[in-house]
């Protein structure tokens, strides 16, 4: 615990560096705090003992309780891996500028994340949560454009009205002194406290702000938020689970209907979008879906008292935001390299970099990969251990498993048409337009590669997270026998030893096309048109024709299509065009906008400026309380 | 020796009237405004037992009032000299008229003081005669202040802020009289002390004096049907005498309404007026939730946060229990917090020279320190965790959970939000973005310095309170709501 | 002596009908100016009471302000102002007299809620709420400002009146407070008049309604 | 032992299934058609002959075609064949089946979109999204299949069914899996091998740009997918027999499944572009029944 609290200190000490500028100490201190922050959680994970500080704080509902159980471990761990990382990668991104913006909130966002993981007190919990936004609203600005501010605007609305459910949450959970305690499951603390943590977890009916906000903020900032900050809505849920100690089976239902809904409204709208970071933030609420279903199948173990589908569940869980984690972080800082090396922001207008950057294509590739959970690589694990989950749910007799199943792999594929076709589009192919190209500094891409030698590590060896796994189940379930766990295990060796052969094959072929076409002549031509010469870069396949058959089958809910109008016998030039059409603020937020106006049109007229009906008012409101109360 | 706390203040304003020499004028109000904060520190820290009799004497209620009214004095006088500085400067038209000869900074120095003795003597006082009377006397006073600026809209919001108030006032007077008519004409039947002792009420006759006490301070106070010349009077007034409208005689109205509380509460009648008070505290927090969505000019919805907070003060009321020391820590945080934006929207009236929200953008690059003060203020408003309002709010809650009350929960947080929304719009828009003004010359070291000390030390003890409540600063409250049954 | 109180406080009654009736703004003052003298007159008459000095000091007192300074000061406003004579009323005559007679109806309703009509102060009660509300109705319903401070010293004749008639003796310190600050709220009154006068050149407040959101 | 006889089993047999197909479309058009092992020769003749690549291609273009041989290698060490156990198999294994197609198939897309041609974008885009419901059809059949053997690996369901067990629900998944594999393997309803008209071709325009061993590689790729398919299929209805026999039944009802696919390709012709999916979705509504009949437990 003493490490915990001393890596906090050196991440307070680098946001007082902010005062002068020199760069240096800020990195430094920002990478030993996270040494330490990782030392303290794995010293944590081994043996749980001294996790816990208690000093009674001179407030009229808080005291100042921390305490490390292995779940907050895990997401210090997190936590504390991407800071310094994205940190080093945020200091070449943004080429030097000394906006003392980011010195101050980055780490302040950092250390208000490292309370909320620890807080065991309903008032700390909501302290560190406020900071924590505010934080993010700073970092996402941070460009002070008209399109940041109003983003950042849309964020920090929907983070209030989460606070607003947290409110009566916490005071309901916690006793007088808002302390956690366990409680028997009650369905209206659960609603509370699942609504209040969607909305910063980016879930369904709340996710409106996410794919506004991530975009604008700058490369390093959006991946720390949508890889570490919107975990922070699921550290809130699953606590919820953990203190709310009988799950009811509904709840289950809940989580998982709302993970099908926003997975499916994430992977659609991405489907439509024409910039790259939009599509990510799409995928994250996407991911955020799966998560979800998962915790859903947890709930469903816990409730039906059976435990492999609660421990397939939560290793599902606990895989999945980790590398999710993990690959979006890769993703979007390959989009902010993209994005600084050409200037462009609209995929269609790229192509054709991997000839120019090849080390950042492969990158981006190896992230492309895990995101579309191809075999080899870290996305694969956790949709793995979902799908063998709802099938284990199956064949033990809960039926409603079936919906996770077919939505997963529904949403998998369409996650594969999506990413295949935007790294082919961005990366591959002939460049769609002329644009000039800026060298990478080196550090970004440096960082980029010890994060995809992550993804692939844990890909490939994914039993080296199982202890980690291990610790959570005991949270989850205190009494369960290690026979259960060891099955788990096996499935991880086996797919480890898989893996293993799938390398072997791939050397040897690799070996024998080596050994054939070494001394083959090769010939240059250009590509095959079927007999049309003057082929143009305009004429490849770009990324809303890629999506065309599915967005034709599913125009009516999320596509609107441009209406052609091929009518004389030699039409004219003709363009098609796919634009996003979200429903959710058609039909819900702005009709909801326009009557809150309304009303606040209607109130206006009160304030009329005559002052003999001002004291009509006093007159009504005196003959109405003599009415009323006069008895 | 009580006493002197009001003399001292009245002798002053009205020998600043005739001073003719600026420098000394200043001199004298800056030396009155921290005579007057050294004592009251004196009587509220050290010396518990007040030496009034029993028409003029401090019980912690008042103390806590008058602690209030006194910062928040010190803090605008500090503003005030560098404000007036380069008010002086911008030539007023001024021709000769029946009374105001000497220059208008004199006039409105002495105006100040003379609201300074008014408002203490509201909270010292024991007899409901005298509250009165000092209530009136703070109307008279501040109705000049607001028609400082000499403009047409300021004369027309002087002209409702007087007649509106005069009439609250006067029906509060009726409520006098019942009141001592329901105590069936004891030997003075105003003076509080009798009033708790004397047991044989007329029952209907005490309610009937509650309402009117309700309506007639309620106006005075802003609650949702008679607020309606506070939005008008803040906006046009210049923002030392809004900061102190809102920061300290708002208060002293909730003060003379919790009087009359004090004396229903002792017969326990508490529960007919906590419905009263419930009704019009909800009615206020829906009404200005959605008067704030759309405003254009910031000093009016500052204004109308106003009235929103008087309504959250009068809906913890009416929760009563534990909620009354969650209003007496509203009190508190809501008069430093509103007092150091309105003195700060003086400092952004001064550079941007408009009232109206899209003319501003870009504050931080033009003024950073005024604008850093512009946005903490409004995170402490809004109630976020480090302030008090945030723990006043929590308790609010807990207090509404335990009665069962779901509807009042609702009502609260949905306006609370709509509140947030509407002000995060203005808040961040006029500090973020591109400077659309270029600043003519550089300002002063001491000049910045002295129009962002005081709000800086507000801001201070509001956020600091939030994280680590002093103890002495706690039992303060505690014996505040426990004199009104909290 | 108590039947003579009867007889003032009826005419007060009275005097507020006719100040519902007349438009003209000199007469208007004159009637609140003699309302305010009876007001003065009736705490010396009223029954069962030993005349203290402090009675007669503040009866005489009131008589002078209400009688005689308030329509000085006024007069003097009308002459600075200079404005016609006869006013326009938001509210017909006709509405307004129904009005007032509901104020009557529900000031009678309020008494015989608090008291039995045997007793004095069943009357008083009734007299004095009537005056309030009709000060209240006036200030609602009058357009120049001038009658708006009218309204408001009828209001205060009528707070006045309950508070003599049912000898409520506060010191006298107190009670010259209370009358002082009438007297500075209307001085105060009558200087806004001349500034609106002097910026808008009209007192009619109902056009006075640019501060509106 | 026997599972890697099978598995060498699979890799050297493969083709033949082609030539057996090609022979009877044309027996059915009346001509002699190609020997059964033309398919054998024109892999060897792929491997000697020289290379051609476009100059917008890059390494991805070399080296996606042995990828996604590899998966489908690894694939048939899954897949078990005549009711013996295959050669890796573990609780969900049948989960990284799919995805290791999906693999496969993301290499060879990914080769095609780097040609820059629009022909071989509309051929990717036209794969991908065919593959979208064959996968969730594929993941239900084998659900299915799971629940009632109540085990999660391929091999433990292949063990258990047998032709005694004839069940309607199997048929039902049959039929499915008969779609999938038509789709899988660009058969005819879906796409026709051997048009010359680009803009109808699905398979073969996305590997227009190949050339020699990379073009081998993805034939024989094809060929490996269709035997794991045509054995997921038979492999449902192998009757319980003594060893020998069953897998002497076993080869029987593989030739007689691909003459099967023979006579389809040479009666149907090439549905529309939309009528594809609906084709795809009756597969999907099939397994989605015998998933409800299954769970409803009546039969």
């Amino acid at each position: 615990m003493i490490l915990m609290l001393f890596s906090l200190v050196f991440f307070s000490l680098s946001m007082l560096t902010a005062l002068f500028t020199n760069k240096k100490i800020w990195l430094f201190s920002m990478v030993a705090a996270s040494f330490l922050g990782i030392a303290a959680a794995t010293k944590i994970l081994i043996n749980p003992i001294n996790n816990t500080i208690n000093i009674p704080w001179h407030i009229p509902l808080g005291n100042f309780s921390i305490e490390i159980d292995a779940l907050s471990a895990i997401f210090i761990l997190l936590i504390c891996l991407f800071a310094p990382l994205y940190a080093i990668y945020g200091q070449s991104y943004l080429n030097h500028s000394d906006k003392k913006q980011l010195t101050i909130f980055y780490p302040l966002l950092i250390i208000s994340m490292l309370f909320v993981v620890m807080a065991k007190n309903g008032f700390l919990f909501l302290l560190s949560w406020e900071i924590m936004s505010i934080a993010g609203y700073f970092l996402i600005t941070f460009e002070d454009d008209e399109h940041s501010l109003k983003s950042g605007f849309i964020y920090l609305v929907a983070t209030n009205i989460g606070m607003l459910f947290l409110l009566p949450f916490f005071l309901l959970l916690g006793n007088n002194n808002l302390d956690f305690q366990c409680l028997s499951g009650n369905s209206l603390i659960f609603l509370l406290g699942f609504i209040g943590f969607s909305t910063k977890a980016g879930v369904f009916p709340f996710h409106g702000w996410l794919p506004k906000a991530h975009p604008v903020a700058p490369s390093h900032v959006s991946a720390l938020l949508s890889g570490v900050m919107i975990k922070m809505g699921i550290y809130g849920i699953l606590r919820m689970i953990i203190l709310l100690n009988e799950p009811q089976i509904i709840w289950g239902y809940i989580c998982i209907v709302l993970g099908v809904f926003s997975a499916l409204i994430g992977i659609f709208s991405a489907l439509s979008q024409k910039e790259l970071k939009t599509i990510l933030a799409y995928s994250s609420i996407e991911n955020i879906g799966i998560i979800l279903l998962a915790i859903g199948l947890t709930i469903i173990g816990k409730s039906k008292d059976l435990p492999i589908l609660t421990i397939l569940a939560l290793t599902a869980t606990i895989f999945h935001i980790i590398n999710h984690a993990l690959f979006k972080g890769l993703l979007f800082l390959g989009a902010g390299a993209i994005s600084k090396a050409t200037q462009i922001k609209n995929i269609n207008l790229l192509g054709g970099l991997h000839k120019k950057l090849p080390l950042l294509s492969g990158l981006f590739l190896i992230g492309v990969m895990s995101m579309t959970a191809m075999p080899l690589f870290n996305g694969f694990i956790g949709e793995f251990f979902l799908l063998l989950a709802s099938l284990k749910g199956l064949l033990l007799g809960d039926f409603f498993a079936i919906i996770p199943l077919l939505s997963l792999c529904f949403i998998a594929a369409l996650c594969f048409m999506l990413f295949s076709s935007v790294y082919s589009i961005i990366f591959l192919g002939e460049e769609r337009s002329s644009f000039k190209l800026s060298k990478i500094p080196s550090p970004m891409l440096r960082i980029m590669g010890i994060i995809a030698l992550l993804c692939t590590l844990f890909g490939t060896l994914p039993f080296v997270l199982f202890p980690i796994i291990k610790k959570a189940v005991f949270l989850f379930l205190p009494n369960v026998d290690i026979a259960t766990l060891q099955e788990s295990k096996t499935t991880l060796y086996k797919l480890s030893i898989s893996f293993s052969i799938f390398f072997l094959v791939l050397m040897t072929l690799l070996l024998i096309r080596h050994q054939i076409l070494k001394n083959r002549k090769i010939v240059i031509t250009s590509t095959w048109g079927c007999g049309y010469d003057k082929i143009t870069a305009k004429m490849q396949y770009n990324f809303s024709s890629f999506v065309q058959p599915i967005a034709f089958l599913f125009q009516k809910f999320f596509f609107h299509f441009s209406n052609h109008n091929l009518k004389d016998l030699f039409p004219k030039e003709e363009n098609f065009l796919i634009t996003p059409f979200d429903f959710l603020t058609k039909y819900f937020y702005k009709p909801l906008m326009e009557k809150l106006l309304l009303i606040s049109e209607k109130t206006k007229k009160i304030q009329h400026g005559r002052t003999q009906f001002y004291i009509f008012y006093i007159f009504l409101t005196l003959v109405f309380l003599l009415l009323w109360k006069g008895q | 020796m009580l006493l002197s706390l009001v003399y001292l203040p009245l002798i002053a304003g009205i020998i600043i009237f005739f001073i003719t020499n600026s420098i000394v004028r200043r001199f004298l109000f800056i030396l009155m405004a921290i005579l007057h904060f050294m004592f009251t520190m004196y009587l509220t820290f050290f010396n518990k037992n007040a030496m009034g009799n029993n028409w003029f004497n401090l019980d912690p209620l008042g103390v806590l009032f008058l602690l209030i009214t006194s910062t928040l004095f010190l803090g605008c006088a500090i503003y005030g000299l560098v404000y007036l500085k380069n008010e002086g400067k911008t030539k007023l038209e001024w021709e000769e008229s029946l009374l105001f000869k000497n220059i208008p900074e004199a006039f409105f120095l002495g105006l100040l003081l003379l609201f300074l003795a008014t408002t203490t003597l509201v909270t010292i006082s024991r007899h409901f005669g005298i509250i009165w009377i000092a209530m009136e006397a703070t109307t008279l006073c501040t109705a000049p202040l607001i028609y400082f600026h000499r403009s047409s809209s300021s004369l027309e919001a002087t002209w409702k802020y007087l007649l509106i108030c005069s009439v609250g006032i006067a029906l509060a007077f009726l409520g006098n009289l019942f009141l001592a008519a329901a105590s069936s004409w004891g030997e003075e039947p105003f003076l509080i002390d009798n009033l708790l002792k004397c047991k044989n009420f007329n029952i209907p006759l005490l309610k009937i004096s509650f309402l009117f006490f309700f309506v007639g301070y309620g106006t005075k106070m802003g609650l949702f049907p008679m607020h309606t010349w506070l939005p008008d009077a803040h906006s046009e007034a210049p923002s030392i005498v809004s900061a102190l409208l809102s920061g300290t005689l708002l208060n002293c109205a909730f003060l003379s309404l919790l009087r009359s509380y004090q004396v229903l509460s002792a017969v326990n009648l508490a529960s007919f007026a906590q419905d009263i008070f419930l009704l019009f505290g909800l009615l206020s927090l829906l009404f200005t939730a959605f008067m704030l969505l759309n405003q254009k000019n910031y000093k009016r919805m500052l204004a109308y946060s106003s009235v929103e907070n008087m309504g959250i003060l009068s809906l913890g009321m009416g929760l009563g229990g534990n909620a009354i020391f969650a209003v007496m820590l509203h009190t508190a945080g809501h008069s430093l917090i509103k007092g150091a934006l309105f003195l700060t929207s003086g400092h952004f009236l001064s550079i941007y020279k408009t009232k109206l929200i899209n003319e501003i953008s870009g504050a931080l690059k033009l003024i950073p320190l005024s604008a850093i003060i512009w946005l903490f203020g409004f995170f402490a408003l809004i109630g976020t965790p480090p302030s008090l309002l945030f723990t006043s709010k929590l308790l609010l809650i807990k207090e509404a959970i335990l009665h069962h009350n779901i509807l009042t929960i609702c009502i609260f947080l949905f306006s609370l939000g709509l509140i947030f929304f509407g002000m995060a719009k203005v808040f961040f828009q006029m500090t973020q973005g591109k400077a659309n003004v270029v600043l003519l010359e550089k300002p002063k070291k001491l000049d910045t310095a002295f129009l962002t000390i005081s709000q800086l030390i507000f801001l201070f003890i509001v956020i600091f309170s939030g994280m680590y409540f002093a103890p002495v600063l706690e039992n303060l409250f505690i014996q505040a709501a426990k004199v009104l049954g909290g | 002596m108590n039947n003579f109180s009867y007889f003032l406080m009826i005419v007060i009654m009275l005097i507020n009908f006719i100040l519902i009736a007349s438009n003209n703004l000199r007469n208007c003052i004159k009637i609140v100016a003699f309302q305010g003298a009876l007001n003065g007159l009736l705490s010396l008459f009223f029954p069962g009471e030993n005349l203290t000095l402090t009675t007669i000091i503040i009866s005489t007192i009131t008589f002078l302000l209400k009688g005689l300074f308030f329509p000085m000061f006024l007069f003097y406003a009308l002459k600075k102002v200079a404005i016609g004579k006869e006013i326009k009323h938001l509210i017909g005559y006709k509405t307004s007299l129904l009005i007032s007679l509901l104020a009557l109806v529900l000031s009678f309703f309020l008494a015989y809620h608090l008291f039995a009509p045997s007793q004095i102060s069943f009357f008083i009660i009734t007299a004095s709420v009537f005056t309030t509300f009709i000060g209240l109705f006036i200030i609602i319903s009058r357009v120049k400002a001038i009658m708006q401070v009218l309204g408001y010293l009828v209001l205060e004749n009528g707070i006045a009146l309950f508070s003599f008639a049912f000898l409520i003796h506060q010191p006298l310190l107190v009670e010259i407070g209370i009358l002082l600050d009438v007297f500075v709220a209307v001085f105060v009154m009558g200087i806004t008049i001349f500034y609106i006068n002097k910026e808008f050149d009209h007192i009619n407040t109902h056009k006075l309604s640019q501060l509106k959101d | 032992m026997i599972a890697i006889l099978h598995f060498f089993l699979a890799l050297f047999v493969s083709p033949l299934l082609f030539g057996i197909i090609n022979k009877i479309k044309a027996l059915f058009a009346g001509r002699k058609g190609p020997p059964i092992l033309q398919l054998y020769y024109t892999l060897f003749k792929l491997w000697q002959k020289s290379r051609v690549y476009s100059k917008t291609t890059t390494s991805i273009f070399q080296f996606a075609p042995f990828v996604s041989l590899t998966c489908v290698i690894c694939a048939t060490l899954i897949v078990p064949f005549a009711g013996q156990k295959a050669l890796l198999s573990f609780s969900g294994d049948l989960i990284l089946f799919i995805y290791l197609l999906a693999f496969s198939r993301f290499s060879i897309i990914l080769s095609a979109l780097d040609t820059g041609s629009s022909f071989e974008g509309m051929g990717a885009s036209r794969e991908v999204s065919f593959s979208i419901f064959t996968e969730i059809t594929l993941l239900l059949s084998f659900t299915v299949c799971a629940i009632k053997a109540q085990t999660l690996s391929l091999s433990g369901i292949y063990t258990y069914f047998s032709l005694q067990m004839l069940h309607p629900t199997l048929l039902l998944i049959g039929l499915a899996l008969i779609i999938v594999l038509l789709t899988e393997s660009c058969r005819i309803p879906i796409d026709d091998p051997n048009t010359h008209l680009e803009l109808t071709m699905i398979h073969e325009v996305m590997v227009l740009d190949h050339s020699s061993t990379e073009l081998g590689i993805i034939f024989y790729t094809a060929y490996l997918k269709l035997w794991l398919f045509i054995s997921l299929v038979t492999g449902l209805f192998l009757p319980t027999l003594s060893f020998f026999l069953k897998e002497f039944y076993s080869l029987g009802a593989i030739v007689l499944l691909t003459s099967i696919i023979g006579i389809i390709e040479s009666v149907m012709a090439r549905f529309r572009f939309i009528k594809i999916f609906d084709f795809i979705l009756t597969g999907l509504a099939l397994a989605f029944f015998a998933f409800v009949l299954q769970v409803v437990g009546i039969l």
